[in-house]
Protein backbone atom coordinates (compact mmCIF):
# COMPACT_ATOMS: atom_id res chain seq x y z
CA UNK A 1 0.00 0.00 0.00
CA UNK A 2 1.18 3.28 -0.44
CA UNK A 3 0.53 6.16 1.83
CA UNK A 4 2.47 10.03 2.33
CA UNK A 5 5.08 10.64 4.82
CA UNK A 6 5.50 14.53 6.26
CA UNK A 7 8.70 15.73 7.59
CA UNK A 8 9.67 18.63 9.95
CA UNK A 9 12.05 20.93 11.18
CA UNK A 10 15.68 19.15 11.86
CA UNK A 11 13.64 15.48 10.00
CA UNK A 12 13.06 17.37 6.82
CA UNK A 13 16.78 18.26 7.00
CA UNK A 14 17.98 15.02 7.37
CA UNK A 15 15.15 13.48 4.65
CA UNK A 16 16.10 16.29 2.39
CA UNK A 17 12.65 16.44 1.67
CA UNK A 18 9.22 17.71 2.92
CA UNK A 19 7.02 14.95 2.17
CA UNK A 20 7.42 11.21 0.32
CA UNK A 21 5.70 8.75 -1.37
CA UNK A 22 6.29 4.78 0.57
CA UNK A 23 5.26 1.60 -0.59
CA UNK A 24 4.87 -0.59 2.59
CA UNK A 25 3.43 -4.60 2.48
CA UNK A 26 -0.41 -4.62 3.29
CA UNK A 27 -0.84 -4.32 7.15
CA UNK A 28 2.26 -2.75 8.05
CA UNK A 29 1.61 -0.47 11.29
CA UNK A 30 3.47 2.73 12.29
CA UNK A 31 6.31 0.77 13.78
CA UNK A 32 6.73 -0.73 10.64
CA UNK A 33 7.44 2.90 9.05
CA UNK A 34 9.43 3.70 12.18
CA UNK A 35 11.97 0.64 10.85
CA UNK A 36 11.98 1.79 7.09
CA UNK A 37 12.56 5.13 7.77
CA UNK A 38 15.60 4.19 9.98
CA UNK A 39 17.10 1.79 7.49
CA UNK A 40 16.66 4.68 4.63
CA UNK A 41 17.68 7.99 6.34
CA UNK A 42 20.61 7.74 8.99
CA UNK A 43 19.28 9.53 11.90
CA UNK A 44 16.26 9.42 12.05
CA UNK A 45 16.43 6.35 14.20
CA UNK A 46 16.33 6.07 18.03
CA UNK A 47 18.79 8.96 18.36
CA UNK A 48 15.86 11.14 17.40
CA UNK A 49 13.06 10.80 19.82
CA UNK A 50 10.69 12.19 17.24
CA UNK A 51 6.83 11.34 17.72
CA UNK A 52 4.48 9.95 14.58
CA UNK A 53 1.17 11.40 13.28
CA UNK A 54 -0.98 9.17 11.22
CA UNK A 55 -3.75 11.32 9.77
CA UNK A 56 -2.65 14.31 11.73
CA UNK A 57 -3.20 12.49 15.36
CA UNK A 58 -0.11 11.20 17.74
CA UNK A 59 -0.58 7.92 16.85
CA UNK A 60 1.73 5.14 18.52
CA UNK A 61 3.80 1.86 17.24
CA UNK A 62 0.79 -0.86 16.89
CA UNK A 63 -1.24 1.97 15.00
CA UNK A 64 -2.23 0.06 11.89
CA UNK A 65 -1.80 1.46 8.39
CA UNK A 66 -3.96 1.86 5.47
CA UNK A 67 -4.17 2.93 1.71
CA UNK A 68 -3.47 6.60 1.66
CA UNK A 69 -2.48 7.05 5.13
CA UNK A 70 -0.60 10.78 5.83
CA UNK A 71 1.49 10.12 8.34
CA UNK A 72 4.15 12.62 10.01
CA UNK A 73 7.46 12.78 11.32
CA UNK A 74 7.46 15.48 14.24
CA UNK A 75 11.10 15.82 16.47
CA UNK A 76 10.28 17.34 19.54
CA UNK A 77 8.65 20.44 19.33
CA UNK A 78 10.05 24.21 20.15
CA UNK A 79 7.51 26.54 19.71
CA UNK A 80 6.79 30.30 21.32
CA UNK B 1 -9.75 42.20 9.68
CA UNK B 2 -12.45 39.45 11.14
CA UNK B 3 -12.46 37.79 8.12
CA UNK B 4 -9.16 36.39 8.50
CA UNK B 5 -10.80 34.18 11.37
CA UNK B 6 -12.34 31.47 9.11
CA UNK B 7 -9.98 29.10 10.68
CA UNK B 8 -12.15 29.18 13.85
CA UNK B 9 -14.25 26.53 11.52
CA UNK B 10 -11.33 24.47 11.80
CA UNK B 11 -12.71 22.60 14.25
CA UNK B 12 -15.16 20.82 12.15
CA UNK B 13 -12.48 19.39 10.41
CA UNK B 14 -9.82 18.68 12.07
CA UNK B 15 -11.90 17.36 15.79
CA UNK B 16 -11.65 13.36 14.93
CA UNK B 17 -15.39 12.88 14.94
CA UNK B 18 -15.35 9.96 17.65
CA UNK B 19 -14.73 12.76 20.46
CA UNK B 20 -17.27 15.13 19.52
CA UNK B 21 -19.41 12.86 21.94
CA UNK B 22 -22.75 15.60 21.49
CA UNK B 23 -23.08 19.09 20.93
CA UNK B 24 -22.64 19.82 24.00
CA UNK B 25 -18.99 18.75 24.48
CA UNK B 26 -18.40 21.37 21.82
CA UNK B 27 -17.64 24.80 23.74
CA UNK B 28 -19.64 27.98 23.32
CA UNK B 29 -17.00 29.78 23.34
CA UNK B 30 -14.52 30.80 20.83
CA UNK B 31 -11.25 29.51 19.75
CA UNK B 32 -8.76 31.65 17.95
CA UNK B 33 -5.99 30.26 16.19
CA UNK B 34 -4.08 32.27 13.49
CA UNK B 35 -0.75 30.85 12.06
CA UNK B 36 0.75 33.84 10.11
CA UNK B 37 3.99 35.33 8.18
CA UNK B 38 3.12 38.62 8.70
CA UNK B 39 4.33 40.70 12.10
CA UNK B 40 0.90 39.33 14.75
CA UNK B 41 -1.22 42.55 16.12
CA UNK B 42 -1.76 42.56 19.68
CA UNK B 43 -4.29 44.67 19.58
CA UNK B 44 -6.20 42.17 16.95
CA UNK B 45 -5.34 39.97 19.92
CA UNK B 46 -7.24 41.71 22.47
CA UNK B 47 -9.90 42.96 20.20
CA UNK B 48 -10.92 39.30 19.59
CA UNK B 49 -10.64 38.51 23.27
CA UNK B 50 -13.21 40.94 24.56
CA UNK B 51 -15.93 39.66 25.93
CA UNK B 52 -18.61 41.59 28.29
CA UNK B 53 -19.28 38.94 31.01
CA UNK B 54 -15.56 38.36 31.29
CA UNK B 55 -13.64 40.53 33.71
CA UNK B 56 -10.27 39.11 33.30
CA UNK B 57 -8.00 39.17 30.58
CA UNK B 58 -4.37 37.53 30.53
CA UNK B 59 -2.23 38.28 27.13
CA UNK B 60 1.20 36.89 26.98
CA UNK B 61 3.39 37.96 24.18
CA UNK B 62 6.72 36.02 23.47
CA UNK B 63 8.95 37.76 22.16
CA UNK B 64 12.39 36.81 19.97
CA UNK B 65 15.00 37.94 22.68
CA UNK B 66 19.16 39.24 21.64
CA UNK B 67 20.77 36.36 23.37
CA UNK B 68 20.07 32.74 24.31
CA UNK B 69 22.73 30.99 26.88
CA UNK B 70 24.90 33.99 26.28
CA UNK B 71 24.67 33.57 22.73
CA UNK B 72 23.71 36.46 20.28
CA UNK B 73 20.78 35.54 18.72
CA UNK B 74 20.44 37.06 14.61
CA UNK B 75 16.84 35.51 13.84
CA UNK B 76 14.24 32.63 14.19
CA UNK B 77 12.45 30.60 11.67
CA UNK B 78 9.47 28.89 12.67
CA UNK B 79 8.03 25.85 10.68
CA UNK B 80 4.85 24.46 11.68
CA UNK B 81 2.11 21.28 10.93
CA UNK B 82 -0.14 23.68 10.46
CA UNK B 83 -3.36 21.27 10.05
CA UNK B 84 -2.23 19.44 13.61
CA UNK B 85 -1.82 22.94 15.05
CA UNK B 86 -4.94 23.66 14.73
CA UNK B 87 -6.20 20.27 16.10
CA UNK B 88 -4.02 19.85 18.80
CA UNK B 89 -5.04 24.04 19.73
CA UNK B 90 -8.83 23.06 19.74
CA UNK B 91 -7.94 20.15 22.01
CA UNK B 92 -6.00 22.50 24.80
CA UNK B 93 -8.84 25.33 24.19
CA UNK B 94 -10.89 22.38 25.68
CA UNK B 95 -8.59 21.48 28.45
CA UNK B 96 -8.26 24.65 29.75
CA UNK B 97 -12.43 25.23 29.59
CA UNK B 98 -12.44 22.69 32.02
CA UNK B 99 -9.69 22.48 34.34
CA UNK B 100 -10.26 26.42 34.80
CA UNK B 101 -13.56 27.15 33.54
CA UNK B 102 -12.15 30.14 31.22
CA UNK B 103 -13.82 31.31 28.02
CA UNK B 104 -12.37 32.38 25.32
CA UNK B 105 -9.05 31.27 24.17
CA UNK B 106 -6.49 32.90 21.81
CA UNK B 107 -3.11 31.63 20.02
CA UNK B 108 -1.41 33.98 17.42
CA UNK B 109 2.10 32.16 16.60
CA UNK B 110 4.58 33.13 13.96
CA UNK B 111 5.90 31.41 10.90
CA UNK B 112 9.27 31.29 8.67
CA UNK B 113 11.68 34.63 9.53
CA UNK B 114 10.92 36.73 12.83
CA UNK B 115 13.35 39.59 13.92
CA UNK B 116 14.72 40.30 17.16
CA UNK B 117 12.17 42.25 19.60
CA UNK B 118 9.34 40.80 17.20
CA UNK B 119 6.72 39.00 18.64
CA UNK B 120 6.78 35.19 17.71
CA UNK B 121 3.84 34.31 20.36
CA UNK B 122 0.39 35.79 21.55
CA UNK B 123 -1.29 33.82 24.04
CA UNK B 124 -4.57 34.67 25.89
CA UNK B 125 -7.51 33.97 27.22
CA UNK B 126 -11.12 35.62 28.95
CA UNK B 127 -12.24 34.51 32.03
CA UNK B 128 -15.02 35.87 34.62
CA UNK B 129 -11.97 35.61 37.30
CA UNK B 130 -8.02 36.60 37.35
CA UNK B 131 -6.54 33.53 39.22
CA UNK B 132 -8.10 31.50 36.76
CA UNK B 133 -7.05 33.33 34.01
CA UNK B 134 -3.53 33.31 34.82
CA UNK B 135 -3.25 29.68 35.40
CA UNK B 136 -4.85 28.60 32.27
CA UNK B 137 -3.01 30.89 29.97
CA UNK B 138 0.40 30.17 31.92
CA UNK B 139 -0.89 26.78 30.91
CA UNK B 140 -1.73 27.29 27.72
CA UNK B 141 2.38 28.25 27.13
CA UNK B 142 3.54 24.74 28.51
CA UNK B 143 0.92 23.15 26.11
CA UNK B 144 2.33 25.01 23.59
CA UNK B 145 5.64 24.21 24.42
CA UNK B 146 5.16 20.57 24.95
CA UNK B 147 2.45 18.93 22.33
CA UNK B 148 2.08 21.74 19.72
CA UNK B 149 3.47 20.68 16.29
CA UNK B 150 5.44 23.84 15.50
CA UNK B 151 9.50 24.02 15.20
CA UNK B 152 12.07 26.97 15.74
CA UNK B 153 15.63 27.22 14.03
CA UNK B 154 17.89 29.18 15.79
CA UNK B 155 20.41 31.14 13.50
CA UNK B 156 23.11 32.71 15.87
CA UNK B 157 26.84 33.84 15.13
CA UNK B 158 27.92 29.72 15.26
CA UNK B 159 25.50 28.53 12.88
CA UNK B 160 21.63 27.24 13.41
CA UNK B 161 20.65 24.74 15.53
CA UNK B 162 17.37 23.40 15.99
CA UNK B 163 16.19 24.21 19.50
CA UNK B 164 15.36 20.72 21.64
CA UNK B 165 13.31 21.53 24.75
CA UNK B 166 15.47 21.51 27.41
CA UNK B 167 13.45 18.71 30.06
CA UNK C 1 2.83 59.78 25.50
CA UNK C 2 6.04 59.29 27.26
CA UNK C 3 6.09 62.32 29.12
CA UNK C 4 2.85 62.27 30.79
CA UNK C 5 5.50 59.34 32.49
CA UNK C 6 6.69 62.14 34.77
CA UNK C 7 5.34 59.89 37.28
CA UNK C 8 8.22 57.58 37.70
CA UNK C 9 9.93 60.04 39.49
CA UNK C 10 8.10 59.84 42.46
CA UNK C 11 9.76 57.42 43.95
CA UNK C 12 12.38 60.02 44.66
CA UNK C 13 9.81 61.67 46.61
CA UNK C 14 7.80 58.50 48.31
CA UNK C 15 10.60 56.16 49.05
CA UNK C 16 11.41 56.45 52.80
CA UNK C 17 15.28 57.52 53.11
CA UNK C 18 15.52 54.92 55.44
CA UNK C 19 14.91 52.10 53.06
CA UNK C 20 17.07 53.62 50.01
CA UNK C 21 20.26 52.16 51.90
CA UNK C 22 22.50 51.99 49.11
CA UNK C 23 22.50 52.84 44.91
CA UNK C 24 21.81 48.70 44.59
CA UNK C 25 18.25 48.40 46.13
CA UNK C 26 17.19 51.13 43.57
CA UNK C 27 15.99 48.95 40.44
CA UNK C 28 17.50 49.87 37.23
CA UNK C 29 14.33 48.58 35.62
CA UNK C 30 11.34 50.87 35.39
CA UNK C 31 8.10 50.60 37.36
CA UNK C 32 5.24 52.51 35.20
CA UNK C 33 2.43 53.64 37.44
CA UNK C 34 -0.54 56.07 35.93
CA UNK C 35 -4.02 56.99 37.85
CA UNK C 36 -5.94 58.32 34.98
CA UNK C 37 -9.60 59.26 34.85
CA UNK C 38 -9.54 58.74 30.69
CA UNK C 39 -9.43 55.52 29.22
CA UNK C 40 -6.50 53.47 29.61
CA UNK C 41 -4.25 52.62 26.63
CA UNK C 42 -3.42 48.73 26.34
CA UNK C 43 -1.03 49.74 23.35
CA UNK C 44 0.78 52.43 25.43
CA UNK C 45 1.21 49.87 28.42
CA UNK C 46 2.68 47.55 26.18
CA UNK C 47 5.18 49.48 24.35
CA UNK C 48 6.47 50.97 27.53
CA UNK C 49 6.95 47.17 28.71
CA UNK C 50 8.95 46.11 25.45
CA UNK C 51 12.13 45.15 26.54
CA UNK C 52 14.78 43.21 24.23
CA UNK C 53 16.57 41.56 27.17
CA UNK C 54 12.76 39.95 27.96
CA UNK C 55 11.37 37.23 26.18
CA UNK C 56 7.92 37.27 28.11
CA UNK C 57 5.42 39.66 28.56
CA UNK C 58 2.17 39.32 30.65
CA UNK C 59 -0.30 41.55 30.90
CA UNK C 60 -3.62 41.56 32.75
CA UNK C 61 -6.53 43.34 31.83
CA UNK C 62 -9.55 44.26 34.07
CA UNK C 63 -12.70 45.16 32.52
CA UNK C 64 -15.77 46.08 34.45
CA UNK C 65 -18.36 43.16 34.62
CA UNK C 66 -21.68 43.39 33.52
CA UNK C 67 -22.86 41.65 36.32
CA UNK C 68 -21.37 41.25 40.20
CA UNK C 69 -23.02 38.28 42.11
CA UNK C 70 -26.03 38.01 39.82
CA UNK C 71 -26.73 41.45 40.10
CA UNK C 72 -26.62 43.99 36.97
CA UNK C 73 -23.90 46.46 37.62
CA UNK C 74 -24.57 50.23 35.95
CA UNK C 75 -21.06 51.43 36.22
CA UNK C 76 -18.11 51.81 38.66
CA UNK C 77 -16.26 54.54 40.49
CA UNK C 78 -12.83 54.02 41.76
CA UNK C 79 -11.11 57.01 44.27
CA UNK C 80 -7.41 56.44 45.49
CA UNK C 81 -5.01 58.40 47.91
CA UNK C 82 -2.44 58.85 45.06
CA UNK C 83 0.76 59.31 46.57
CA UNK C 84 0.43 56.41 48.88
CA UNK C 85 -0.67 54.46 45.28
CA UNK C 86 2.97 55.45 44.02
CA UNK C 87 5.15 54.54 46.79
CA UNK C 88 3.07 51.11 47.76
CA UNK C 89 3.33 50.18 44.52
CA UNK C 90 7.49 50.93 43.79
CA UNK C 91 7.30 48.65 46.90
CA UNK C 92 5.75 46.04 45.24
CA UNK C 93 7.87 46.29 42.01
CA UNK C 94 10.94 45.74 43.93
CA UNK C 95 9.47 43.32 46.28
CA UNK C 96 8.56 41.77 42.62
CA UNK C 97 11.77 42.10 41.16
CA UNK C 98 13.42 40.28 44.34
CA UNK C 99 10.93 37.60 44.28
CA UNK C 100 10.62 36.89 40.55
CA UNK C 101 13.88 38.25 38.71
CA UNK C 102 11.55 40.21 36.60
CA UNK C 103 12.93 43.57 35.25
CA UNK C 104 9.66 46.10 34.02
CA UNK C 105 6.78 46.41 36.39
CA UNK C 106 3.39 48.77 35.30
CA UNK C 107 0.19 49.18 36.77
CA UNK C 108 -2.56 51.84 35.33
CA UNK C 109 -5.87 52.10 37.27
CA UNK C 110 -8.76 54.20 36.04
CA UNK C 111 -10.49 56.42 38.64
CA UNK C 112 -13.95 58.44 38.93
CA UNK C 113 -16.38 56.45 36.38
CA UNK C 114 -15.69 53.00 34.78
CA UNK C 115 -18.66 51.99 32.52
CA UNK C 116 -19.20 48.61 31.83
CA UNK C 117 -16.95 46.88 29.46
CA UNK C 118 -13.81 49.04 30.18
CA UNK C 119 -10.93 48.36 31.17
CA UNK C 120 -9.82 49.41 35.28
CA UNK C 121 -6.93 48.01 35.68
CA UNK C 122 -4.12 47.45 33.36
CA UNK C 123 -0.88 45.12 35.43
CA UNK C 124 2.07 43.46 33.19
CA UNK C 125 5.34 42.72 33.78
CA UNK C 126 8.18 41.76 31.43
CA UNK C 127 10.71 39.09 31.96
CA UNK C 128 13.74 36.88 30.31
CA UNK C 129 11.15 33.49 31.27
CA UNK C 130 7.63 33.28 30.96
CA UNK C 131 7.51 31.28 34.49
CA UNK C 132 8.55 34.42 36.60
CA UNK C 133 6.21 36.84 34.78
CA UNK C 134 3.17 35.06 34.89
CA UNK C 135 3.46 34.72 38.19
CA UNK C 136 4.45 37.99 39.32
CA UNK C 137 1.70 39.61 37.22
CA UNK C 138 -0.78 37.29 39.23
CA UNK C 139 1.02 38.68 42.02
CA UNK C 140 0.97 42.19 41.27
CA UNK C 141 -3.07 41.82 40.93
CA UNK C 142 -2.65 39.96 44.62
CA UNK C 143 -0.62 42.60 46.43
CA UNK C 144 -2.99 45.44 44.25
CA UNK C 145 -6.48 44.44 45.91
CA UNK C 146 -4.52 43.46 49.33
CA UNK C 147 -3.08 46.90 50.25
CA UNK C 148 -3.20 49.67 47.32
CA UNK C 149 -5.16 52.75 48.79
CA UNK C 150 -7.85 52.35 45.73
CA UNK C 151 -11.41 51.92 46.25
CA UNK C 152 -14.26 50.66 44.14
CA UNK C 153 -18.17 51.97 44.41
CA UNK C 154 -20.33 49.77 42.25
CA UNK C 155 -23.48 51.39 41.22
CA UNK C 156 -26.28 49.02 40.52
CA UNK C 157 -30.09 49.02 40.19
CA UNK C 158 -30.41 48.32 44.27
CA UNK C 159 -28.16 51.22 44.55
CA UNK C 160 -24.43 52.09 45.48
CA UNK C 161 -22.00 50.27 47.82
CA UNK C 162 -17.96 50.73 48.22
CA UNK C 163 -17.02 47.10 47.57
CA UNK C 164 -15.61 45.13 50.50
CA UNK C 165 -12.98 42.63 49.79
CA UNK C 166 -14.17 38.91 50.15
CA UNK C 167 -11.52 37.28 52.62
CA UNK D 1 -0.76 69.95 68.36
CA UNK D 2 -2.59 70.32 64.84
CA UNK D 3 -2.85 67.41 62.24
CA UNK D 4 -5.11 66.77 58.66
CA UNK D 5 -6.72 63.80 58.44
CA UNK D 6 -7.57 62.25 54.82
CA UNK D 7 -10.63 60.13 54.78
CA UNK D 8 -11.23 57.78 52.00
CA UNK D 9 -14.04 55.65 50.21
CA UNK D 10 -16.66 54.35 52.80
CA UNK D 11 -15.11 56.71 55.58
CA UNK D 12 -14.96 60.46 53.32
CA UNK D 13 -18.78 59.22 53.08
CA UNK D 14 -19.59 58.62 56.84
CA UNK D 15 -18.01 61.79 57.75
CA UNK D 16 -18.67 63.85 55.07
CA UNK D 17 -15.61 65.60 54.20
CA UNK D 18 -12.39 64.23 52.56
CA UNK D 19 -10.30 66.71 54.91
CA UNK D 20 -10.47 67.69 58.33
CA UNK D 21 -7.70 69.78 60.33
CA UNK D 22 -7.81 68.25 64.21
CA UNK D 23 -5.96 69.50 67.39
CA UNK D 24 -4.75 66.77 69.39
CA UNK D 25 -3.08 67.00 73.02
CA UNK D 26 0.78 67.04 72.59
CA UNK D 27 2.56 63.48 72.84
CA UNK D 28 -0.94 61.76 71.48
CA UNK D 29 -0.52 58.53 69.06
CA UNK D 30 -2.31 57.11 66.23
CA UNK D 31 -4.10 54.97 68.48
CA UNK D 32 -5.84 58.24 70.78
CA UNK D 33 -6.79 59.74 67.07
CA UNK D 34 -8.70 56.53 65.97
CA UNK D 35 -10.70 57.01 69.93
CA UNK D 36 -11.38 60.61 68.94
CA UNK D 37 -12.44 59.55 65.42
CA UNK D 38 -14.51 57.12 67.32
CA UNK D 39 -15.99 59.54 69.35
CA UNK D 40 -16.74 62.54 66.51
CA UNK D 41 -18.04 59.65 63.83
CA UNK D 42 -20.76 56.90 64.52
CA UNK D 43 -18.87 54.24 62.03
CA UNK D 44 -15.43 55.55 62.37
CA UNK D 45 -15.29 52.60 65.02
CA UNK D 46 -14.07 48.97 65.27
CA UNK D 47 -17.20 48.20 62.87
CA UNK D 48 -14.98 49.46 60.05
CA UNK D 49 -11.57 47.62 60.05
CA UNK D 50 -9.66 50.67 58.81
CA UNK D 51 -5.93 50.97 58.32
CA UNK D 52 -4.40 54.55 59.33
CA UNK D 53 -1.87 56.17 57.23
CA UNK D 54 0.16 59.09 58.45
CA UNK D 55 2.63 60.86 56.43
CA UNK D 56 1.50 58.12 53.48
CA UNK D 57 3.38 55.28 55.75
CA UNK D 58 0.91 52.45 57.22
CA UNK D 59 1.19 52.67 60.98
CA UNK D 60 0.55 50.71 63.60
CA UNK D 61 -1.51 52.74 66.67
CA UNK D 62 1.58 53.51 68.93
CA UNK D 63 2.89 55.44 66.41
CA UNK D 64 3.64 58.53 67.96
CA UNK D 65 2.14 61.87 66.18
CA UNK D 66 3.87 65.16 65.12
CA UNK D 67 2.71 68.77 64.68
CA UNK D 68 1.29 69.05 60.79
CA UNK D 69 1.17 65.23 60.50
CA UNK D 70 -0.72 64.21 57.53
CA UNK D 71 -3.26 61.01 58.93
CA UNK D 72 -5.50 59.08 56.46
CA UNK D 73 -8.11 56.83 57.20
CA UNK D 74 -8.04 53.92 55.05
CA UNK D 75 -11.02 51.48 54.68
CA UNK D 76 -10.30 47.73 53.18
CA UNK D 77 -9.01 48.63 49.39
CA UNK D 78 -10.66 47.70 46.56
CA UNK D 79 -9.22 48.38 43.95
CA UNK D 80 -8.79 46.06 40.22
Amino acid sequence: MKITVLFFGVARELVGERQLALELPAASKAGDLRRLLAERFPGLDSDLAYALAINEKFSGDDRQLQQDDVAAVLPPVSGG
Amino acid sequence: MIGSFNRMMWRLFYLPLAEVKNESTMSEFPTFISLSHSPLSESEARSLLQDRGCGAHVLFVGTVRSSSQGVAVRHLEFEAYEPMVHSVLEEIAEELRTQFGIRGVLLFHRLGRVDIGEAAVIAGVSSAHRKEAFQACAHLMDRLKQTVPIWKKEFTQDGAVWVTPTP
